[in-house]
C-alpha cells in the first residue's frame, strides 16, 4: 500500500502520461467523461460518475475497422492497426469494471474481437473506490463491492491523501513506473473508509432490491409474455440515452463512410431503443417500442444471464436511473415486475 | 499626342467619369451658361479626353471659365457629367504647376458644411494666380 | 498553376437553370474568365437548395460555397428565390455564429442576361475564399486524406 | 394536485375522456415519468403534479390522436405552444384530445441541484404546486441541505414565455411569474464573442454530444416518423459522431427543420445527458427570425405562416450575415 | 451500378483547345461504372450522335455522359439520341465543359482538371439516375389574349380565323388602345382609326371572339395548356344588352369635369362616358369617382334619360372563370412620366406637349377639332420646336436607357404634317441621332428634311423656359455649328420616351412571365424564340415585349398568334417528368410542403400505409404531376426527406456535391 498527497496528482499523471496513454474524468462545462490527459483539461475525481462510462477506453463509440482507397478502378484495402500502446484509465469506479467483465463476455469468447482484445491487453485499470455512492447505485445488488474494486490498482481518496494498491501484475508494473512519487502506507486509513462505504451503500435507497424471478431461473416466456411490459415503455422516447451511458451494453452498427476517394469502414455503438436498430432489408423484426424497450431489459436481465452462468448484464451504476429523459430506468422495471408477481 | 495617355487616366480617376458613356447629344453644351466665352465647348471636353488631347484642354480658356454650376452634370442623360471633367483637368494643371497650396488631404479639415463646393473650386482657381 | 503550392480552394456553385446557369453560359460564350476552382451544380431553381447540401460540400472538403439564383421577382416559378432567400440567411447567419467564416458562404442573385456579373462575382468571390484559405472549421477530417 | 386528480376523476367517470395523459410519481421523489392512467384508482395511487413534471405531454398526444376515444392532457403553459404547433402540421388531432391548462410554478432541475454539489439526493420537499415555492429541502445520504427554488429551476422558467395557456378546455391551477432572465441574453453573449471564441465555445459544447436523439425525440417539432438522420434520403445517416463535423451537421440541421417551428419549449436542453445548450441554436434562429422578418413566435395560434414557409417581396438578403459584422 | 458511356465533345476548337480531350478520356475510363469512353470532333453531329448508339448497342450502356456544351443547347438532342439508342431519354446528363470550362479558363492543365471533375460529377449523378417518363396533360383549345390594342386585337383575330375560341380582356372600356389616340401613321401617312376601326369591328363580330373590356385579370393558376384565369369584369354599371349607344346619357351627365383619358387630360369628358365615338363595344360606363349619384346619392339623371333603361348603380363587379390552353400578354405601353425634368417645363407650361398630346390636338375628334394651337391661349403657334429623345437613351435614374424607337419617325410624321397643313409654321426638330431602319422609313424622314422644310438640328435642348409674354426660350446646343442657341418657340414637342403599361408587372407575376429591369416581358430566346414567354403557354404581343412601331406590333401579333394556335392545334402535351414526389411512409402529412408550392400541385389524402408491417391510415402529401413544375421548393421544405424532385434528388445532387469535392 502506498500514498500520494492529492498535489501531487498533476505530477503523477504526468509520470503515467510519460509511458502510456492516460485516460482520467475530465470535466467540460459541467459534464465529467473519461478523455485523454493532458495539462490543460480539468480533471474531475470527486464527481463519483461520469456520464458515459468509461466503457469507451476498451470498445469506443466508433472506431474505424478498415479503409478502401480507390485508385481508378483498383481498391486497396488497408485494416486499421491494432492497439499496441499501454493506456491507463484512471478512476473506473467498482461498477465500471465489473461492466468489463460484462463486455469481455461478448467480445472475448469465440469469434474473439481482435479490436477489443488489443484494447484490453493494453489496458491498466486504475480503479477508485467510491466514497460517496449516491442515490441511484445499486451495485450491492449484483454483488459488487463499491469499496473494493476490481482493477489493476485500487486506489482511495481520503482525505488529502490518494492510497495506491496494486492489485495485478500490470498495476505492479504501473506502481513501479510512478514509485517515485508514492510514500509507503499501511492500510488502515483504508480499511476505515471501506467500512464507512459499506456503511453507506446500506441506506441507499435501492440497496434492497430484490431480482427474485430474474436471471439464470426467469421463466422466460413468461417474462417476455408479461403486460406489464406495455405500461412500462409507454413514455420512452426512443432515444439512445440508456445504452450510450450504460457500462454493459455492447450493441454495434457497422458503416460505411464515403471519404470522397475510398471509404472507411467503421463501427459505432448502437442502441436497441431504436427504430433502425438490426434493420434488415425485409425491414425490422421488433417494429414496436415496446418490443425495442422489452428487449433491453429482456437481455439485461434474463438472456445475457441464462448465457453466462448467471451473470447479469447491469452493474447497478445508476447512469440509466440519472439520465433517462423520461423517468425511465432498470429499477423501475424490476420493481414493477415484483409488484406485478414477478410474471 | 502620345503625352496624353496618363494624363486623360488621371483625368478619368480624378473625375471617376467615363467617357465612352457620351452619346454627344450636346445637352451639356445646350445648358451651359458660359458657353459662349469657352473655345472648346463643354460637349467637347469629352471627346479632347477621349483622344488624350489633354494638352490642348489644359491650354484652353474653357478651364478657368465654367462656373462649376454643375448644369451639365444634373442634365447628362448619359451620366457623363463634363463638369467633372474640366473640373479634373484644372486640378491637374494645378498640380503640375507646383502651386498646388493645398494639399488634397488637409481640405476635409477646412470644410465646413455650409460652404458652397463652387466656392472651394474657385479658391482653388485663385490661389493659383 | 498546381505546380506551385499557392492554395486552390475548392468551390461548389449551386445555380439555378433558368437565370444563373444561363448566365454562366453567358459568361462563358462572352469568354469571360474566372477561376477553375469553381465548379457548378445545375438546379431547377434556388428554392431547391438544400442546407444539407451546403453542409455536404463543406464536409467532403469544399472551401467555399455559392449560390445563385434569379433576382427576387424574376423566379421561373415566381417564388422560389423567396424562400431560398430566407432559408439561406437563416443558415448562412447560423453558420456565423458557430464561428465559420461567414465569407465562405454567399448568395448572389444573377439573370441570364448578367454574365458579367456572373464572372465578376465568381472572381470575388475565390479572392474572399483565397483571403480565407483552407476551411479547417467546417469539413470532415476523413475527406482530407 | 388533489384538484386535478379529482376532476380527471370526474371526466372519466362522465365519459368525456377514456384516458388522462399527465405524470406518474417516480420512485425517488424527482423522477416523475409521463403516463396514462385509465382508472381512478390508478389515478388516486400514482398521478402527481408538481415541480419536477417538466416533461412536455403535448408530443405524447400524436399518439393518443390514434387511440379511439378522447384522452385528457394536462398541459403547461409553455406545452400548449407546442400543441398549437402539432395541430397546424396535422400531427394531433383537436377533437381527440380534453385539454386541461394546468399553472406552473417553474419547473425544477434535479442536475442543477446536484451541479450546487448535492449527492446522494434521497427526497426534495418544497417543490409541490401547494407550496410557496422558495425553498427546497433536500434530504441526502450525506444530510439535509436547502436550496433556492429559482436557482434549481431549469433554463427555460428563468425565460417563461408566460402564464397564459394558448389553448385550453378549461384551466387548473395558479401559475406563478418566474420570467428573472431575457430570452436572447445568452444568445446576444455569444454574438459578442469573436469567430475564434464562438468556434471554440461550440466545439467544447459539442464534444460532449454522444448521438444519443434525445434532443430530437423529446422534441415536439422534431415530429417526423423517420429523421433524416435515421434515413437514406440525404446519405446522411449516422448513428455515432465520428468525426466533429457531423455534431454540427446533426445540430444544425436538427435546429434548421423546427426553425420558425420551434416553440423554444427547452425540452431539448433539459433531457440532454450531457448538459449542453441545446436551446442555443433554436433560440439563434428564432432571434434572427424575430430581427430580419417580423416577431414570431410558433404556437400561438393553429394558422399562421411559419416564417420558413412565408416571404415578403423586401426580406433582407443573406449578405445581411456579413454585413452586420 | 449503371453501366454508362461518358462521350467527349472536341466542339471544333472551342473545347479541344483548351481541354486536353485525349486526357479527358484517359482519366474517365478508369472511373468506376464508366464502361466506355471516347471523344469525338462534333458530339451534336449526325455521326457524333451515332457513336452514342453504337456504342449503347455494343456496350449495352445504361447511362450517358456527354462532356460538352451547356445542356440548355444540346441537352435534348443527346436525349433523343439516347431514346434513339434504346434508352430512357433522361439516362443522359451533360457536362458542361464549354461554356463553364474551356471558353472561360486559360491554362490547359486547369481546365482539363476542371473538366474532368465535371465529368465526374456528371458521371456521379447519372449512376443515381432513374427512367423518367413525361405524363400528358390536355389541352383546351382556347386562348386569353390580355389587352385589346392593335396588338392584342391582331392576335385575337389569327388565333379566331384558325379556328379556336379567343377571348380579348381590355382595362379600358373599349378595345383600340393606343392606336386608336393617333392621327395619322407613318410612313404612309393613313389615317389611324381608318384602318384600325375596321379590325375593332371585325374582331367584335367575330364569332370566336369574347371581348371582356372594362375587365382585369385578377387571378390565374394552372399551367400550358390548361390555365384557369378570373377575369373581373369591373361594373360598368350599364346593362351591356339593353344599351343601344344612343349617347343620349352622356350629353345629359351634369358631371363634367373629369379629365379624358383618351385626349391625355387636354379636355374633359362626362362621368357616364365612352373613351371615343368609336368605342367598341359603344356602351358608356359610369366612373364611379366622378358620378354624383355614387357620390352623393343624388342626380340619377342619366337614368331618367336612358330609354332603354339599361342604366343599373347597383351593377357590381363580376367573376368570370374561364380555363385556357394559352395565353397571350398585349397589355401595350405608355409615356413615362415627366415629373423628373424640369428643364423642359412640362409641368409649368400648358404649350409644352408630349407627342401623344399633339396626336390628339391634331385629330379631329381631338380637344381643338384638330386645328393646330397653343393649349395655353388657342393661338395659332408660329415656330414649333421637337425635343427628341426625351427620357430615352438615358442612363440616370430619370429616363429609360433604351431608345423608345418609334419617335424619330412619328416626330418626322408630326412636322411633315404641321408644314402641310400650316406651311406658315416654322418648324424645328433637335435630334441626337436620327434612327430611320424600316421600309420606305429615311425617305419620309428626307422629304420632312427636302421637300417640307423642317428644321433639324444635331444637339439636345438643355432648357425650356416659359417667358413672361407667353412664349417659351428653347435653348438648346447645335453640335455641327458648336454653337449654342436661344430660340423662341409657341410650342415645344416632347417625344417622351414610351414604357411597358404599369400593370404589365401584376400580370407577369400571376403568370410567372419573367421581366427585365424596364418591365418589359422577356422573351424565350432574344433571337430565336422572340414572341414566346419562358414561361410555357405564355406568348408575347406588342410592346410589352420591347418597343416597336405598328407594322412590327402586327407581325409580332401575328406570330404569338401563330404560336398559340400551334399549342392549341396539340390535344396533349407531354409533362415534364422531373417533378416533385412524395415518399408516403417518410411523410409526416405535415403541410409544409404544400404552404411552399406555388402551383397548388400538393393535396392531402389519408391512406393506408403497410410501413414494414405496421398498417395504418395515415394523411400524406401527393404531388400532382400535371401541376408541378418541379422547382423543388417542397423537397427543402421538407424535414424528413420523404418530399424528393426526379431528375434533380437529393442524393443526386449530393452525388455530384461530393464528386465536385473530392
Amino acid at each position: 500500500m502506498y500514498k500520494i498527497n492529492k498535489e501531487n496528482l498533476s505530477a503523477l499523471f504526468s509520470l503515467i502520461a510519460e509511458a502510456n496513454e492516460l485516460y482520467v474524468p475530465v470535466s467540460i462545462n459541467g459534464a465529467v467523461n473519461f478523455a485523454a490527459w493532458d495539462e490543460d483539461v480539468q480533471v474531475d475525481l470527486d464527481t463519483l460518475k461520469t456520464v458515459k462510462s468509461p466503457k469507451d477506453a476498451f470498445f469506443p463509440q466508433s472506431e474505424t475497422l478498415y479503409s478502401c482507397k480507390r485508385n481508378g478502378k483498383k481498391l486497396s484495402i488497408t485494416p486499421e492497426e491494432l492497439s499496441s500502446k499501454d493506456f491507463v484509465v484512471f478512476g473506473m469506479k467498482a461498477c465500471d469494471v465489473k461492466g468489463l467483465a460484462v463486455l469481455d463476455k461478448v467480445f472475448l469468447v469465440d469469434p474473439v474481437d481482435s479490436y477489443y482484445k488489443a484494447r484490453r491487453e493494453h489496458g491498466i485499470i486504475v480503479s477508485l473506490a467510491c466514497s460517496q455512492p449516491e442515490e441511484a447505485c445499486f451495485c450491492n445488488v449484483f454483488g459488487i463491492d463499491a469499496s473494493s474494486p476490481e482493477g489493476d490498482v485500487q486506489v482511495y481518496m481520503i482525505g488529502d491523501e490518494l492510497f495506491w494498491n496494486a492489485v495485478t501484475q500490470k498495476g505492479e508494473k504501473l506502481t513501479e513506473q510512478v514509485k517515485s512519487l508514492l510514500a509507503d502506507t499501511d492500510e488502515a486509513k483504508v480499511e476505515e473508509e471501506k467500512a464507512s462505504i459499506k456503511a453507506i451503500v446500506e441506506r441507499l435507497p435501492y440497496s434492497n432490491l430484490s431480482l427474485d424471478g430474474w436471471g439464470e431461473d426467469a421463466v422466460l416466456l413468461d417474462k417476455f409474455n408479461s403486460p406489464i411490459w406495455e405500461e412500462l415503455y409507454k413514455p420512452c422516447l426512443a432515444c439512445g440515452t440508456c445504452t450510450f451511458v450504460c457500462p454493459t451494453c455492447q450493441c454495434y452498427d457497422i458503416k460505411d463512410y464515403n471519404t470522397g476517394n475510398g471509404v472507411q469502414r467503421y463501427r459505432c455503438w448502437d442502441s436497441c431503443m431504436y427504430s433502425d436498430f438490426t434493420m434488415m432489408a425485409h425491414g425490422n423484426n421488433r417494429t414496436s417500442q415496446m418490443q425495442r424497450y422489452r428487449q433491453r431489459f429482456m437481455h439485461k436481465l434474463v438472456y445475457y444471464p441464462q448465457n453466462n452462468d448467471g451473470m447479469y448484464s447491469c452493474v447497478g451504476c445508476g447512469r440509466c436511473v440519472d439520465k433517462c429523459p423520461t423517468g425511465l430506468n432498470i429499477v423501475k422495471v424490476i420493481k414493477a415486475f415484483e409488484k406485478g408477481g414477478n410474471k | 499626342m502620345s503625352h496624353g495617355t496618363n494624363k486623360a487616366d488621371k483625368i478619368k480617376e480624378i473625375s471617376g467619369v467615363n467617357p465612352l458613356k457620351c452619346m454627344k447629344c450636346g445637352k451639356c453644351s445646350a445648358t451651359c451658361p458660359a458657353f459662349d466665352e469657352m473655345d472648346i465647348k463643354p460637349h467637347q471636353f469629352v471627346s479632347y479626353v477621349l483622344n488624350d488631347d489633354i494638352e490642348a484642354l489644359a491650354n484652353s480658356k474653357s478651364l478657368w471659365k465654367c462656373l462649376s454650376c454643375f448644369a451639365c452634370i444634373e442634365r447628362c442623360p448619359r451620366d457623363v457629367k463634363p463638369g467633372k471633367l474640366i473640373d479634373a483637368a484644372r486640378q491637374i494643371v494645378i498640380r503640375e504647376k507646383g502651386a498646388d497650396y493645398l494639399k488634397a488631404d488637409e481640405i476635409p479639415a477646412l470644410l465646413d458644411e455650409d460652404l458652397p463646393q463652387q466656392l472651394l473650386v474657385s479658391a482653388f482657381r485663385r490661389y493659383r494666380r | 498553376m498546381s505546380m506551385n503550392n499557392e492554395f486552390r480552394p475548392k468551390i461548389v456553385a449551386f445555380c439555378c437553370n433558368w437565370c444563373s446557369y444561363a448566365g454562366a453560359d453567358l459568361a462563358g460564350s462572352s469568354r469571360l474568365q474566372y477561376p477553375a476552382d469553381v465548379k457548378i451544380i445545375r438546379v431547377p431553381c434556388s428554392c431547391r437548395v438544400n442546407p444539407m447540401f451546403i453542409l455536404r460540400a463543406f464536409e467532403k472538403g469544399a472551401d467555399g460555397v455559392i449560390m445563385c439564383g434569379c433576382h427576387p421577382g424574376d423566379c421561373h416559378y415566381s417564388t422560389g428565390n423567396y424562400y431560398a432567400r430566407r432559408r439561406m440567411t437563416l443558415l448562412f447567419s447560423m453558420l456565423e455564429y458557430l464561428g465559420i467564416e461567414n465569407g465562405r458562404t454567399r448568395v448572389e442573385w444573377v439573370s441570364a442576361a448578367e454574365g458579367v456579373k456572373f464572372s465578376t462575382t465568381m472572381n470575388e468571390f475565390v479572392d474572399k475564399i483565397r483571403s480565407l484559405g483552407e476551411n479547417v472549421r467546417l469539413g470532415d477530417l476523413r475527406c482530407k486524406d | 394536485m388533489q384538484r386535478l386528480i379529482d376532476r380527471a376523476k370526474e371526466l372519466l367517470a362522465d365519459g368525456t375522456v377514456v384516458r388522462v395523459l399527465g405524470w406518474k410519481k417516480g420512485d425517488l421523489g424527482f423522477n416523475p415519468e409521463p403516463a396514462y392512467f385509465e382508472t381512478a384508482e390508478a389515478l388516486d395511487s400514482d398521478f402527481i403534479y408538481d415541480g419536477f413534471c417538466g416533461a412536455n405531454l403535448s408530443k405524447y398526444m400524436i399518439e393518443a390522436s390514434k387511440k379511439d376515444g378522447k384522452t385528457l392532457v394536462f398541459l403547461k403553459p409553455c406545452d400548449t405552444y407546442s400543441f398549437n404547433q402539432l395541430i397546424k402540421e396535422h400531427r394531433v388531432d383537436r377533437e381527440k384530445a380534453y385539454i386541461i391548462g394546468v399553472g406552473c410554478k417553474g419547473k425544477l432541475d434535479i442536475e442543477k441541484i446536484k451541479a450546487m454539489g448535492v449527492k446522494g439526493i434521497l427526497s426534495v420537499e418544497g417543490a409541490s404546486m401547494d407550496s410557496e415555492c422558495e425553498t427546497l429541502t433536500v434530504k441526502t445520504l450525506y444530510g439535509d441541505k436547502e436550496v433556492s427554488y429559482n436557482e434549481a429551476m431549469l433554463e427555460r422558467c428563468h425565460v417563461c414565455k408566460g402564464k397564459e395557456h394558448q389553448i385550453a378546455d378549461e384551466v387548473m391551477l395558479e401559475s406563478r411569474d418566474t420570467k428573472d432572465a431575457e430570452r436572447f441574453a445568452e444568445v446576444e453573449k455569444i454574438e459578442a464573442m469573436s469567430p475564434l471564441e464562438k468556434f471554440e465555445f461550440f466545439k467544447k459544447e459539442l464534444s460532449k454530444c454522444i448521438r444519443c436523439n434525445a434532443c430530437r425525440n423529446v422534441c415536439p417539432a422534431c415530429s417526423c416518423r423517420k429523421c433524416v438522420f435515421d434515413s437514406t434520403k440525404f446519405d446522411e445517416a449516422t448513428k455515432a459522431n465520428v468525426d466533429s463535423f457531423e455534431e454540427k451537421m446533426f445540430h444544425i440541421i436538427r435546429a434548421f427543420h423546427v426553425a420558425g417551428r420551434c416553440t423554444d419549449c427547452g425540452e431539448c436542453s433539459r433531457v440532454c445527458p450531457q448538459g449542453i445548450p441545446l436551446h442555443l441554436f433554436n433560440r439563434k434562429f428564432i432571434k434572427d427570425i424575430d430581427t430580419f422578418y417580423g416577431e414570431f413566435q410558433a404556437g400561438e395560434d393553429t394558422e399562421t405562416k411559419g416564417p420558413l414557409t412565408n416571404f415578403t417581396f423586401d426580406d433582407v438578403e443573406p449578405s445581411i450575415v456579413t454585413e452586420r459584422g | 451500378m449503371q453501366r454508362i458511356g461518358v462521350f467527349v465533345c472536341h466542339c471544333g476548337s472551342n473545347i479541344a483547345a483548351t481541354v486536353d480531350v485525349k486526357k479527358v478520356v484517359e482519366i474517365i475510363s478508369q472511373e468506376p461504372g464508366v464502361a466506355h469512353c471516347e471523344d469525338y470532333q462534333y458530339m451534336c453531329s449526325e455521326a457524333g450522335q451515332a457513336k452514342i448508339l453504337e456504342a449503347v448497342k455494343e456496350k449495352n450502356l445504361s447511362g450517358i455522359v456527354v462532356c460538352s456544351c451547356s445542356p440548355r443547347m444540346h441537352e435534348g438532342t443527346f436525349r433523343k439520341a439516347a431514346e434513339r439508342a434504346g434508352l430512357n431519354p433522361y439516362m443522359v446528363e451533360i457536362a458542361n465543359i464549354r461554356e463553364h470550362c474551356s471558353w472561360i479558363h486559360k491554362d490547359m492543365e486547369e481546365a482539363t482538371e476542371k473538366a474532368v471533375i465535371l465529368a465526374r460529377a456528371a458521371i456521379a449523378k447519372v449512376n443515381l439516375n432513374a427512367p423518367l417518363y413525361p405524363g400528358e396533360s390536355r389541352v383546351t383549345k382556347r386562348a386569353l389574349v390580355i389587352g385589346g390594342g392593335i396588338a392584342g386585337i391582331q392576335t385575337a383575330l389569327d388565333i379566331a380565323d384558325a379556328g379556336y375560341e379567343v377571348d380579348i380582356v381590355e382595362k379600358t372600356p373599349s378595345i383600340g388602345g393606343r392606336m386608336s389616340q393617333l392621327d395619322k401613321t407613318f410612313p404612309t401617312l393613313d389615317c389611324s382609326a381608318c384602318i384600325l376601326t375596321p379590325k375593332m369591328v371585325e374582331a367584335a363580330a367575330h364569332e370566336k371572339i369574347t371581348i371582356y373590356t372594362y375587365s382585369e385579370v385578377d387571378k390565374v393558376t394552372g399551367f400550358v395548356g390548361d390555365f384557369t384565369v378570373d377575369i373581373r369584369k369591373k361594373a360598368r354599371s350599364i346593362d351591356m344588352d339593353k344599351c343601344t349607344g344612343c349617347g343620349v346619357c352622356q350629353e345629359k351627365c351634369p358631371s363634367k369635369k373629369t379629365p379624358s383619358e383618351f385626349n391625355r387630360g387636354l379636355n374633359t369628358r362626362s362621368a357616364i362616358y365612352t373613351p371615343f365615338a368609336q368605342a367598341i363595344p359603344n356602351v358608356p360606363v359610369i366612373d364611379r369617382e366622378a358620378c354624383i349619384k355614387f357620390k352623393t346619392g343624388k342626380c340619377g339623371l342619366c337614368e331618367k334619360v336612358c330609354q332603354a333603361g339599361a342604366i343599373n348603380y347597383e351593377q357590381t363587379d363580376e367573376i368570370v372563370t374561364e380555363k385556357y390552353g394559352a395565353i397571350v400578354v398585349a397589355t401595350g405601353f405608355d409615356t413615362i412620366k415627366l415629373d423628373n425634368y424640369d428643364e423642359y417645363a412640362y409641368n409649368q407650361s400648358p404649350d409644352v406637349i408630349t407627342s401623344l398630346e399633339l396626336e390628339r390636338v391634331m385629330n379631329a375628334a381631338g380637344p381643338t377639332k384638330g386645328h393646330l394651337e397653343r393649349l395655353s391661349d388657342g393661338k395659332h403657334p408660329e415656330h414649333i420646336v421637337f425635343v427628341q429623345c426625351v427620357g430615352s437613351r438615358c442612363n440616370d435614374n430619370r429616363g429609360k436607357s433604351y431608345c423608345s424607337k418609334i419617335c424619330c419617325m412619328y416626330t418626322a410624321k408630326h412636322a411633315m404634317l404641321i408644314r402641310d397643313k400650316y406651311p406658315d409654321v416654322k418648324v424645328t426638330v433637335f435630334y441626337i441621332d436620327v434612327r430611320t431602319p424600316g421600309k420606305n422609313f429615311d425617305e419620309f424622314y428626307r422629304r420632312a428634311v427636302e421637300e417640307y422644310g423642317v428644321n433639324y438640328i444635331k444637339g439636345q435642348v438643355g432648357k425650356v423656359a416659359p417667358q413672361s409674354d407667353g412664349s417659351l426660350l428653347v435653348q438648346a446646343s447645335d453640335l455641327l455649328d458648336n454653337k449654342q442657341i436661344k430660340l423662341k418657340a409657341d410650342m415645344v414637342v416632347l417625344a417622351t420616351a414610351i414604357e411597358p403599361d404599369p400593370s404589365v408587372r401584376r400580370i407577369a407575376t400571376m403568370l410567372t412571365a419573367s421581366i427585365d429591369t424596364n418591365n418589359f416581358l422577356t422573351e424565350s430566346h432574344a433571337k430565336l424564340r422572340p414572341v414566346e414567354s419562358p414561361t410555357a403557354g405564355i406568348f408575347l404581343s406588342g410592346v410589352c415585349q420591347g418597343p416597336k412601331d405598328i407594322p412590327e406590333t402586327v407581325a409580332q401579333a401575328g406570330a404569338a398568334a401563330v404560336k398559340a394556335i400551334g399549342l392549341l392545334a396539340k390535344d396533349k402535351l407531354l409533362t415534364n417528368p422531373c417533378t416533385a414526389k412524395s415518399d408516403e411512409l417518410l411523410c409526416n402529412g405535415c403541410s409544409v410542403c404544400a404552404n411552399v408550392c406555388p402551383y397548388g400541385a400538393i393535396s392531402y389524402e389519408v391512406v393506408q400505409v403497410n410501413d414494414h408491417g405496421i398498417r395504418e391510415d395515415r394523411r400524406v402529401a401527393r404531388v400532382n404531376n400535371a401541376l408541378c413544375q418541379g422547382c423543388g421548393a417542397c423537397t427543402v421544405a421538407c424535414p424528413s426527406g420523404a418530399m424528393d424532385l426526379q431528375g434533380f434528388s437529393n442524393r443526386q445532387i449530393i452525388a455530384e456535391v461530393d464528386a465536385i469535392c473530392r
